[in-house]
């Protein structure tokens, strides 16, 4: 190895990497616009170039309706005994958080003079953000979905169509977010000169896992002096779901300096924790908390694999939960200790959306029922002043939510008997 | 030399194929790389199958998961390259996480512990060395770029594998300086943007690729739809060194009666065609009809 | 009739009505509740008494996410060569401007000591945002819907009932809004010691026209305040849809006095403007425009009526204007020329909706699509500075503006064939 | 004294039966109404359908869907009283609007004209004019609260019509006052909460609003909810001057195959339960079944 390779890597240790997560695992091809995005979040993100920065922020509160609300949950507080407040991402444009990103992707692609935007989506939360992005920049865009999360999240699909998106069905294997991951990978890899793929959670290779936090942060930026402008000091605890986790190191980034505040990520807990190794399937996606260390979608990070390295299907009652993966600075920071892992079952999400719903008149989506789950389970560790993100809105959730709940005997669901009356 | 480079230089233009092992089983794969041995191939690269195969069109996926619904596992692998002889040199090409998790079936699994111990990397060594145990003479990874192959080229280096790169349309000016200087085997040259999968024609990236490389004295071989004896005599007449070739084969696999019969032509074929690359000459009237596109 | 008796006539003329219009057209039996009401109006809304509207407008920051955004809608803004600037209601909790209203009267009721919340729903949005209020404020709600709306907004059913609210069906007539009003007035007739009926515009006997107008009222103080700020001076023109009324009132009320500022309210012109008085039925809901006074759900003010004075079926695409009556101080407004009618058909009001989708990635209400169809129709009367309100988004609406679209030969629309797909 | 008043204190203790005109049809009404003027009812209200009949529950509400569906107008309407010839004197029960519309056809829509200009307000003189031709005596009007009702009753002073006002459970102190001082031909004690209906029991409401009322000396009917003899006594006996039954007649409307007759025989049993209740008798043993409650 010559010197310059030697200082080419260390420097690489430093900005690619978290620990010994992150990286950039991608085929050649699609490596010299992964480097120029770095190059483009250097300049743009990190140096406010042309004012790139500011235009965001601008476009974020005029279009997208920031800053959010930090809102006490009164019964929750009482419920709980302890003073709980909410950050209010689902009143986001779009409702959720995932506009943040959206928006703040397809800008710097036009700053970097693309001409077309691709993404992923799962559940379609993070398609319609894009679309909506695209829209209002005046960007083409298309967006990879699976022909099972299609037939599954209509109104979305709808959405994106509405915003002028194109939404390209993906069929392969299960038909669902991971398959549609390596659809757009494939479409980027041909269409690279002129395409910026907008990956959709803190995920994928360097830069995107700190580009996508970056243009999260602002959720834990707000809510960080919010609090403290409420409460005269910082929260002892912060909870959000994980599931790529980019609503969790949005919310995060900003009080990871506090050593004093603990961090907890939610992830979805499924029906069980336990893994079906002889069928490679995982009824959960607890990455943080069950998963191993390996390469998938251009990161080094937590999965969910089999011995061999293949990639297990994940499973939740949450479409947007429901990923292998995880983002490497999320792996880093539970192995490091300064974030803690937990896992909250379909049952318990299902609880926590009843409950929000019905305590407090908000209809969180399933995905932020995690976190609210979680204050039930383990209210007790979180300390006497917790900030919760509810990460988006639940309306996306009816349906799956009055089946999943008509299956079960749950403690906070009304009577969804009459519904359909 | 390495045992491939030598493969290339000593069978110039060189054939190289590509299958996926395990399509649709072992045992087959086995009699189909034996048929390509003798048909012609000079090189043989054996796909070993992962879940989320992010490079290959539509072919290779399909050839993927009839493998990996097959069973087909990295110990199943490496028992059938231990079996094989053939004259052509193997390689197997596969995806990063299959080389990271080998062997490493008793990392423990971060849960339970109170506070999860940072997991010591996992270490691609026990896949090279095994690999090379069973007589693998290179690597390929479609997603590991020069920048993050610095543990695995360490790895081969110390058993003597080759770690072949591929250099892409896009790869150009410092970046193809650096990999140039780190080739080894051969420079997997990608024919055009996109996945790999059979074409209709050789694109204009190929020639443009061949012409950017041609100062580097290293084997070129060109992969990413070459499908028949034309597109190997045109990319051989441009510069290369050999022409790979893979989801044309996978068709016949997947869709011939005789499957070792057809590849064994199909081999020859091919080699015929990059023959005739190196004199010049135009069409080759034998060549078989253009395959059925998936 | 005795002095005092003249004397309060006098004192109703100024505070009951508008002009002619208002006052309170109810049963006997209610009467001591809207007195009680009127009551309340004034120490709790109009004099702050225990702190009322500082609460009330602390709660709809923190839960309804206010301010709102005023976004320069850069797209629309070039396509009619003048300045247009979004007031972004669609961003507030629940997707509409219904929410100022709901929280507020929801909040008065508490303090009024009321232990029950009523309220007819049409479209679903007023019950939803009661609903959510209800449920956020701790009170029993129940509201009334149409059987056929039940049918056709099963989502927003949904949300009501998850929101902890029971849904009752009302079967009579056409089962639509008119016929959930009535149904309200009986059960408030019945329960009127004890519960609030929480009406969703500014119609209604006195004082709920006031009432609703100064909660709703909080939009046109933002956008006046935020128009001055970005443009520097007070807009040429400020539009919205008006079906009740409520945030067409909302929006214009800060403008009023600024007579260089002209405001249109447009409603829903839908099929026809033509009446079919044969069969008492309009094929369109514009009371502004083509209504006539009289006495409806409590209140003198123009309708569309027979000639013998029987309430007309109106016709809209969109549901939430679709109503015979308006809010009385409206049709006063009209009357004395500071409020210019206009009206906006169906078709139109598609290609508003599919033209800000499109352009601007804002997925507007059918309703709020009224308004910004107008602009497509007569920008040019608009002047230089133009405000519209975007009283709600259109998730609601997906299915309804498919089929529509469907229908129709549009020119704004993408191809919407491909959408099932 | 007016034509309402001296039939109620004529005829005391006085049976008052409600109707809506044009339910199933005008001719049918006409037969009613002379039916239950034989059985004995001192006042007759006829309603005029709205419609939007938010004082009415649902046996009255079917009955105006009817009656509008039928095509029942005002001027058949009124056509329809000035041919009856009944004993007992005949109220008109509507609703505002319909009393606000009467006759005001000529009243220029709103639309073309470039500025609308203010349109002068409705004239309820009309109406008024209409029923007093007709020999209405009095009218009843469920959304017209004393705070309204001053242009009516203008009106109805001018052409010597009844305006009759509701005292509902919730109508006390200075408000009671007022309307009790504007009450002309009779107080209708509105006997609980709600809309109208055939109820199975007599509330406590009555009661507290007959001991309310005792003090004023105008004529007390109670209505909402009477539906058989038995009612009739206890309300009477509990010092009502009147009782008044709407919905236990729609039903019979509604439901018998001998409408006129079954309403004589009603009127009947309602007029002797009535009577029954002066006298501080019990049950009344010829008392006909309950009937079905809607
Ligand atoms: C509302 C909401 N919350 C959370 C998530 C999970 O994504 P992430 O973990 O990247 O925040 C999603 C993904 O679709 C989402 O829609
Ligand atoms: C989004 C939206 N805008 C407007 C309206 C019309 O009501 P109003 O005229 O009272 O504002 C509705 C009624 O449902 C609505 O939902």
């Amino acid at each position: 190895m010559s010197k310059s390779d030697h200082e080419h890597h260390r420097e690489r240790d430093s900005e690619a990497t978290f620990g010994e997560y992150g990286g950039q695992y991608v085929p050649e091809a699609l490596m010299p616009a992964v480097q120029e995005l770095e190059d483009a979040y250097e300049r743009y993100v990190l140096n406010n170039e042309d004012g790139f920065m500011d235009e965001f922020r601008e476009r974020m509160a005029d279009f997208g309706g920031r800053p959010t609300p930090l809102q006490r949950a009164d019964r929750l507080s009482e419920r709980y005994d302890r003073e709980i407040y909410l950050k209010r991402e689902d009143l986001l444009h779009g409702g959720a958080h995932k506009l943040n990103n959206a928006l703040g992707q397809v800008l710097l692609a036009k700053y970097m003079g693309k001409e077309r935007i691709i993404a992923e989506t799962g559940a379609g939360q993070h398609g319609t953000a894009t679309a909506m992005a695209a829209a209002h920049l005046e960007m083409p865009c298309e967006i990879y979905m699976g022909r099972t999360d299609i037939n599954r999240q209509r109104p979305n699909v709808y959405r994106m169509r509405m915003n002028g998106a194109e939404v390209n069905p993906v069929t392969a294997g299960s038909a669902t977010l991971k398959e549609a991951i390596n659809e757009t990978m494939r479409d980027w890899a041909t269409t690279v000169e002129t395409t910026h793929y907008v990956i959709g959670s803190v995920v994928g290779p360097h830069p995107f896992p700190k580009l996508v936090r970056d243009f999260q942060a602002v959720i834990g930026q707000e809510a960080r002096e919010q609090i403290r402008e409420r409460a005269g000091r910082l929260p002892d605890s912060v909870v959000a779901c994980a599931g790529g986790g980019s609503n969790t190191m949005g919310t995060f980034h900003a009080f990871v300096p506090d050593d004093a505040v603990d961090l907890y990520a939610v992830e979805a807990g499924g029906s069980s924790l336990e893994i079906d190794e002889e069928n490679a399937l995982a009824p959960n996606s607890a990455t943080l908390s069950t998963g191993t260390g390996g390469v998938l979608h251009g990161a080094m990070t937590k999965l969910l694999q089999s011995e061999d390295g293949q990639i297990m299907e994940s499973h939740s009652v949450s479409a947007g939960l429901d990923y292998a993966g995880v983002g490497p600075e999320l792996s880093h920071l539970v192995d490091t200790g300064r974030v803690t892992p937990a896992s909250v079952g379909d049952e318990a999400a299902l609880n926590g959306f009843h409950r929000l719903s019905n305590l407090e008149g908000i209809i969180p989506a399933l995905e932020s029922s995690h976190a609210l789950g979680y204050l039930e389970e383990s209210h007790d560790e979180l300390g006497d002043l917790v900030v919760v993100n509810v990460s988006g809105r639940g309306d996306k959730d009816l349906e799956t939510v009055l089946e999943e709940t008509e299956k079960r005997d749950l403690e906070a669901a009304p009577d969804v008997e009459v519904f359909g009356q | 030399m390495s045992d491939i480079e030598a493969a290339i230089r000593d069978n110039h233009p060189a054939l190289i194929t590509y299958l996926t092992a395990g399509d649709p089983s072992l045992e087959d794969t086995k009699a189909y790389v034996e048929a390509l041995d003798r048909g012609g191939a000079d090189l043989i690269e054996l796909g070993l199958p992962f879940s989320e195969p992010i490079a290959e069109g539509p072919t290779i996926q399909a050839a993927i998961n009839r493998a990996l619904d097959a069973g087909t596992t990295p110990a199943g692998f490496f028992e059938l390259v231990d079996e094989l002889e053939t004259e052509a040199p193997l390689l197997v090409m596969t995806y990063y996480n299959m080389i990271l998790q080998y062997g490493d079936s008793e990392a423990p699994r971060a849960s339970e512990s109170d506070a999860a111990p940072p997991q010591s990397k996992p270490d691609v060594r026990l896949f090279v060395e095994r690999a090379a145990e069973v007589g693998l003479s290179g690597i390929i990874v479609p997603d590991l770029p020069a920048e993050e192959s610095e543990p695995l080229r360490a790895a081969c280096d110390e058993h003597g594998l080759d770690l072949v790169f591929i250099v892409a349309p896009t790869t150009e000016g410092e970046r193809l300086e650096t990999i140039m200087s780190q080739v080894s085997g051969f420079a997997y040259v990608q024919a055009r943007l996109g996945t790999t999968g059979a074409r209709a024609d050789v694109s204009n990236a190929t020639h443009d690729s061949l012409a950017r490389l041609s100062a580097y004295d290293v084997p070129k071989a060109v992969g990413f739809g070459v499908s028949k004896g034309d597109h190997a005599a045109e990319i051989i007449e441009a510069g290369a060194d050999g022409v790979i070739v893979g989801s044309a084969l996978i068709d016949i696999v997947a869709e011939s009666d005789t499957p070792a019969i057809d590849l064994e032509a199909k081999a020859e074929e091919l080699k015929r065609g990059a023959i005739r690359g190196t004199d010049g000459t135009g069409e080759d009237e034998i060549d078989a009809p253009e395959p059925e596109q998936p």
